[in-house]
């Protein structure tokens, strides 16, 4: 399967493991990913926020570069930019003045007709057929399915199906041979869009959802989108010092685990990068209870 | 502009509800004050008025109450999660009224104190933008920083994120930054003049 | 010459604020053939109608055209007025000044413009109208119910009541309805079933009454007083006439773990059953998709248990064909499931329930005797929460309209409640409380002040399972929007009210009109509440609109009042629009060529074949006819014929291009 | 007051689309004033000549509305209006007349707002299409196809 594909600036930056785990199961999957040549950044909540026509315009120019190369689709892995593009599209195919408007301004050409499409849905085809003969090492450990606001928001066109408890997320796990706990906290926001600017409402936030992960068993959060990790990962001495609490609950990307079970080495997948160590210190003891993977 | 031209004919005047609604179709007066918006806000607590409380301000259509609207903490607090209108009986669409009243609280200078920080970061953000055509995450924490003079806040964190390779200390700019530049000349002035 | 009268209402501001009626009047007036024009402020008033009669006798008048409200409303009330002045009301027509043209409008040159080519196009129609009678059609003297909750049972017992045949049909296999589930009912937290139950019996013994159970309305043809329904009576797999309902079969049965509908899930009952102690008919029927002889072919424990040998595995649908007058639709409602609210977790949690399975919790012969337990492990719950607009007035989830009944029985259930759990907490989220209604607003002051329920205004934005608990994130709009988390044991949904899931195919069935809810719509709004625009059909209870239980009964009284003065007549008088084929002197005898492409498009088989003959009897041509009694006007046979030899009574050709020619 | 206002005739039955205009008028719901109602039973009653008489009689643009299909008072007249339609659009295209000018449409007694949706759309359409000239002047010249007897 060959397809376009938009990192954006956190998976260049503090989020690299993230688009390393995507780079280093890409071929494991026979997915072929070429990158938007020169991409911009798209403008995220801070465009958004102030300047409509700047929050259209950004990603506009991604699409076009995108359009330009050919790509009929655009795999866009950090839900925060997937929000941004997918909604100008959505945008700009609904308004046809501004399509031209915003064209002009971009100094590119503009169809929109490259889709764009989120790493679950790109990984469930990948996913479909064989997946099982090529695990090597069942990732089996109960872990919390988070998605945050992006994947399930806006609903229409949203990544996942139930916008309140999506599953998109809980198939990969299960096939990678993880057991993903039911609860509640899967689209509840972490708080990303005031990480630098409000770090306390973000601790708290963010707070709930890994102790909610820990009160129910979980023994890894799994998440798809960088922003969600910053805040539960790099930011979790500020949750622990916010509730006055430790937790030993690292916080993996889909991708990590998915590398992980295909046998992937750490440091490809940049386990390394991570502030919550990504290590357990025993077998988990509700090992019994749960379903082990049958994987040969 | 649609608005109703007053009965004695001196001059238009709308009312803020009506403003939003011309320019972003989210109409403040189909809210019925149920509140599920505030039930589901992560951060209602915070908030000086309840999302659904800046609704019911923008409701009076009152020139008092519209200030206290635009005068708010609450709509810099919006993270636009879009929890509430997901669950909006009414389906409205908050997140978009908020960023319209930010976009009014800056331009008419009525910014709540707190949301000088916030707004610092989007600045930061763009402005890294800009220059680059991408994020440098490095500028945009110093730039930040010398912004809001929060000089010590979150600086724990830098060290650990170079340690761990995650930040890149030079600039690397990308080769189309000249246009991406034109992008935001063309729409911060077009911005100004507008509105 | 055509000497017409035009007269024109004000309807006190509602047209005449926008329409400038008396530039109307004065247009008219220079219209040719207008002989007499005015306006008045209220035509449809005693003096405005007799300012219609005196002008017919004193200007002899050939027709009139009221240029007023829509003749939707009030067409006979005029032509009446002409009829009693002498004039044959099929010469009176009504241009439609304020629904179509005051009320959409704003006040404008163009509108009092429009308005006069209005009442132009109908002086044009009016002038070409001919003197018309009404057409006698017989009666047959029987109803057909449809539905046998409360509703269908009220009316049923009214109508068989004042001395006429009753067909009561009923889809489930007993009547009783949603009725006979709740456990008390408000405001006099009297028991549902001990009132209902004596009704059920009444009935079943009534000899006026013929009881359909697990039987569907097949189809319905034909016209008030004239109707034809066919009833299709679904094997029950048993022989009525041999079952003495002992109900040995229903405890014998081996596959007793079927979720029973009647307790909302909650409970189970075999396959072969009887939905409750009470059921009226006391007979058994076979879930066929359920029982294991039809799945396996074996089994049989049913027929070998039974004493007089009455189950029937083979016994199949019949279909029963009846001669009917008049239609009460009692049809019912249903309710949203948990399964409709992802914020409250998909129907994924045992412990949020909805109302009605509130109601057999509650209820002494539900499935836990009566005793407030909670579904997950029978726990009796210390905590309880009740959401209030479940889904109702909600356009996200496309349930815009208030359920009207959920206010009073939440507050039941919370009352209920602790009466039942004295220790325990009820909380009440809503939104407004609506309780008008005697002796409503009362009942729920009782639950606040005297049973202490604590009602928190504010919608819940989710609810969430941990530890056992449900979580219920609401928000308190009245202290300030401060968010409230309550850990309950159990959630009651009071979920939407909502149409049948086949409301809308129910309703083409019978050719009725209905909402964009699938509510069955009634002729007019205030003055037809209980009849449907389909002439002889009547509507009860919350097939129509949600209602509570005294809205329904007096809804179906009203509708069985309907029936009865209906019945009251042995003939009717029915609107002659109906087609015509014209005739013409011999040799021709009608322009009809006999292509009888008209049979062949009329929905009512009311084209016949007319033999021509001469005085030998010999046969000249065939030509079409029209059966009047059976034709109802709708004029496609007008529209296909080639030779324009048939016509519609009141909308001929020459009425319709007139109209158009004045346009 | 130089912008061209179009004149639309509406045929419509009466069961549903005459009940839904009455809603529109019921719930206030306002729309433009450039349409004329004339009611019919059934839209099953409409016979094409009417249509072109409407244009020659100086319509710019005409809505046919009935009930929704499965919903007709009469059972299918909605169906046989339907059909013959479809027969007679090509015979009136053949004839010369705009079919953009004619639209089909359902409308409900409980659907009030779409039928104030409808007749601002077909007015606003039929508004950039400008006045109908072409047809009614070769209607003129060549006479009505049906003969009137108006007897006063």
């Amino acid at each position: 399967m060959k397809i376009g594909l938009y990192p954006g600036c956190s998976l260049e930056g503090s989020s690299r493991e993230y688009l390393e785990s995507l780079q280093a199961i890409a071929p494991v999957l026979g997915l072929e990913l070429a990158e938007v040549p020169d991409w911009n950044c798209c403008g995220a909540s801070a465009a958004h926020s102030l300047n409509h026509k700047l929050a259209l315009a950004l990603p506009a120019r991604v699409l076009a570069l995108a359009e330009q190369a050919g790509m009929d689709k655009l795999l866009v892995p950090c839900s925060a930019c997937l929000n941004r593009l997918s909604t100008t599209r959505a945008e700009l195919i609904k308004n046809e003045a501004l399509r031209r408007e915003i064209a002009e301004v971009i100094e590119l050409s503009l169809t929109c007709r490259t889709r764009v499409t989120d790493v679950l849905s790109v990984l469930a085809k990948a996913t479909a057929n064989g997946f099982s003969e090529k695990i090597r090492q069942p990732f089996a450990r109960r872990v919390a399915c988070y998605y945050g606001c992006y994947l399930t928001r806006p609903v229409e066109g949203a990544a996942c199906r139930r916008t309140e408890d999506p599953q998109e997320m809980d198939a990969l796990m299960k096939l990678a041979g993880a057991d993903p706990i039911p609860w509640a906290f899967k689209v509840e926001c972490c708080g990303a869009g005031l990480s630098l600017s409000r770090t306390s409402s973000v601790a708290e936030l963010a707070g709930r959802v890994v102790e909610d992960a820990a009160l129910r068993g979980a023994e890894a959060i799994v998440v798809a989108c960088p922003m969600c990790h910053t805040n539960l990962d790099l930011r979790r001495s500020n949750i622990e010092q916010n509730l006055g609490t430790r937790f030993a609950m690292p916080v993996l990307y889909v991708t990590q685990v998915l590398g992980l079970a295909l046998g992937i080495d750490e440091r490809a997948l940049g386990l390394h990068r991570h502030e919550v160590p990504v290590r357990w210190e025993k077998k988990a003891n509700h090992q019994d209870t749960q379903a082990p993977s049958e994987v040969k | 502009m649609i608005c109703h031209g007053q009965e004695d004919g001196e001059h238009a005047h709308c009312t803020l509800a009506e403003e939003a609604e011309h320019a972003v179709g989210v109409s403040a007066f189909e809210c019925y004050q149920c509140g599920k918006c505030t039930a589901g806000c992560p951060l209602a607590a915070e908030m000086d008025w309840s999302p659904h409380q800046i609704l019911r301000l923008l409701q009076y259509a009152a020139p008092e109450l519209e200030e206290q609207a635009l005068r708010s903490l609450s709509i810099w607090l919006c993270l636009t999660c879009e929890q509430c209108v997901t669950r909006c009986p009414q389906e409205i669409d908050l997140p978009r009224l908020m960023e319209y009243l930010r976009q009014q609280s800056l331009e008419r200078g009525l910014m709540h104190p707190q949301g000088r920080d916030i707004l610092a970061f989007h600045e930061a953000f763009l402005d890294s933008v800009r220059k680059h055509g991408r994020l440098q995450e490095v500028g945009l924490v110093a730039n930040y920083k010398l912004k809001t003079g929060h000089l010590l806040q979150d600086v724990l964190v830098a060290p650990r994120l170079l340690a761990r390779g995650k930040l890149k200390l030079l600039p690397q700019g990308i080769k189309g930054k000249a246009a991406v530049r034109r992008i935001f000349e063309r729409l911060q002035h077009d911005e100004g003049k507008e509105e | 010459m055509a000497r017409i009268g035009v007269f024109i209402c004000h309807c006190g501001e509602n047209i005449g604020s926008t329409v400038d009626c008396a530039a109307v009047a004065k247009a008219a007036g220079e219209l040719p053939g207008v002989v007499h024009s005015v306006d008045y402020k209220y035509m449809c008033s005693d003096p405005g109608q007799s300012m219609i009669k005196d002008a017919i006798r004193t200007q002899k008048l050939t027709g009139v055209v009221v240029g007023a409200c829509s003749p939707r409303m009030h067409e006979p009330t005029f032509r009446r007025a002409c009829n009693e002045a002498g004039l044959n009301p099929f010469l009176c027509e009504m241009a439609n000044l304020r629904e179509h043209c005051s009320w959409v409008h704003e006040k404008l040159p163009d509108t009092t413009a429009k308005a006069i080519d209005l009442v132009r196009i109908l002086v044009e129609k009016v002038k070409r109208n001919k003197p018309l009678s009404s057409i006698k059609v017989p009666v047959t003297k029987r109803a057909l119910v449809l539905g046998g909750g409360i509703a269908g049972i009220q009316a049923a017992l009214d109508i068989a009541g004042a001395g006429h045949e009753v067909v009561l049909v009923e889809r489930s296999p007993s009547i009783g309805g949603h009725m006979a589930q709740l456990s008390e009912t408000f405001p006099t937290l009297d028991c549902s079933q001990c009132i209902l139950t004596p009704r059920m019996v009444e009935v079943a013994q009534h000899p006026n009454i013929t009881l359909y159970t697990y039987s569907e309305l097949e189809s319905l043809e034909g016209f008030i007083g004239n109707f034809k329904a066919t009833i299709r009576k679904r094997a029950r797999g048993v022989d009525e006439k041999l079952c003495t309902g002992c109900g040995v079969c229903t405890q014998k049965c081996p596959n007793k773990k079927i979720p029973s509908e009647f307790n909302e899930h909650l409970g189970t009952r075999p396959a072969i059953y009887v939905p409750f102690p009470q059921a009226v008919p006391n007979k058994p029927v076979i879930d066929r998709d359920r029982c294991t002889y039809y799945s396996k072919g074996k089994c049989q424990v049913c027929a070998k248990m039974c004493p007089t040998k009455a189950i029937r595995y083979d016994q199949e649908d019949e279909l029963i064909t009846i001669d009917i007058g008049a239609v009460v639709a009692a049809t019912g409602f249903t309710i949203k499931g948990t399964d409709f609210f992802p914020e409250y977790g998909y129907g994924q949690y045992p412990n949020v329930i909805t109302g009605l399975q509130f109601e057999r919790l509650a209820s002494a012969s539900g499935p836990t005797l009566g005793v407030i337990r909670r579904p997950s492990d029978n726990e009796i719950p210390e905590n309880v929460v009740f959401i209030a607009c479940a889904g109702s007035r909600d356009s996200a989830k496309r349930l815009s309209y208030c359920s009207k009944i959920c206010c009073m029985y939440t507050a039941k259930h919370a009352m209920l409640y602790k009466h039942k759990v004295h220790e325990g907490r009820a909380h009440v989220f809503y939104m407004d409380i609506r309780a008008g209604g005697k002796m409503y607003d009362e009942f729920v002051r009782r639950a606040i002040e005297e049973d202490q329920v604590n009602y928190i205004r504010g919608r819940v934005s989710r609810v969430f399972e941990r530890n056992g608990k449900m979580i219920v994130k609401g928000v308190d709009t009245l202290l300030n929007g401060q968010s409230i988390e309550i850990e309950a044991d159990l959630v009651v949904l009071a979920t939407a009210m909502t149409a049948q899931p086949d409301a809308e195919a129910t309703a083409q069935r019978m050719k009725i009109s209905y909402d964009a809810d699938h509510f069955l719509s009634e002729a007019h709004p205030k003055l037809r509440p209980v009849e449907m625009n389909t002439a002889g059909i009547f509507v009860a209870g919350a097939c129509q609109a949600p209602k509570d239980i005294p809205e329904t009964v007096a809804q179906a009284s009203a509708a069985a009042s309907k029936v009865v003065g209906l019945f009251s007549r042995s003939e009717l008088a029915r609107e002659p629009v109906v087609a015509t084929v014209n005739r013409t002197a011999p040799p021709l005898f009608s322009t009809c060529v006999g292509c009888f492409l008209c049979e062949t498009a009329c929905p009512y088989q009311a084209i016949e074949r007319d033999d021509i003959r001469g005085r030998d009897g010999q046969l000249i041509r065939q030509v079409a006819k029209v059966n009047q009694g059976v034709c109802q006007g709708c004029g496609t046979c007008v529209a296909l014929c080639r030779s324009k030899a048939i016509d519609l009574q009141g909308f001929t050709n020459e009425q319709v291009f007139a109209e158009l020619l004045a346009v | 007051m130089s912008e061209f206002e179009p004149k639309i005739i509406a045929f419509v039955c009466n069961w549903c689309t005459y009940a839904g205009a009455d809603l529109t008028g019921t719930s206030r719901i306002k729309y433009s004033s450039n349409v004329r109602i004339i009611r019919l039973p059934c839209t099953g009653r409409i016979d094409f000549m009417l249509i072109l008489q409407a244009f020659g009689q100086g319509a710019d643009g005409i809505i046919v509305s009935g009930c929704h299909p499965g919903d007709c008072h009469y059972t299918a007249g909605n169906y046989h209006a339907r059909r013959r339609w479809m027969l007679f659009r090509r015979l009136m295209d053949f004839v010369g007349v705009d079919l953009r000018r004619v639209h089909f449409s359902w409308v409900s007694a409980a659907e009030g707002a779409k039928w104030a949706e409808l007749v601002n759309q077909v007015v606003d359409e039929v508004r950039t299409l400008g006045p109908y000239k072409a047809f009614p002047q070769r209607f003129h010249e060549n006479g009505f196809p049906v003969q009137l007897t108006v007897a006063n």
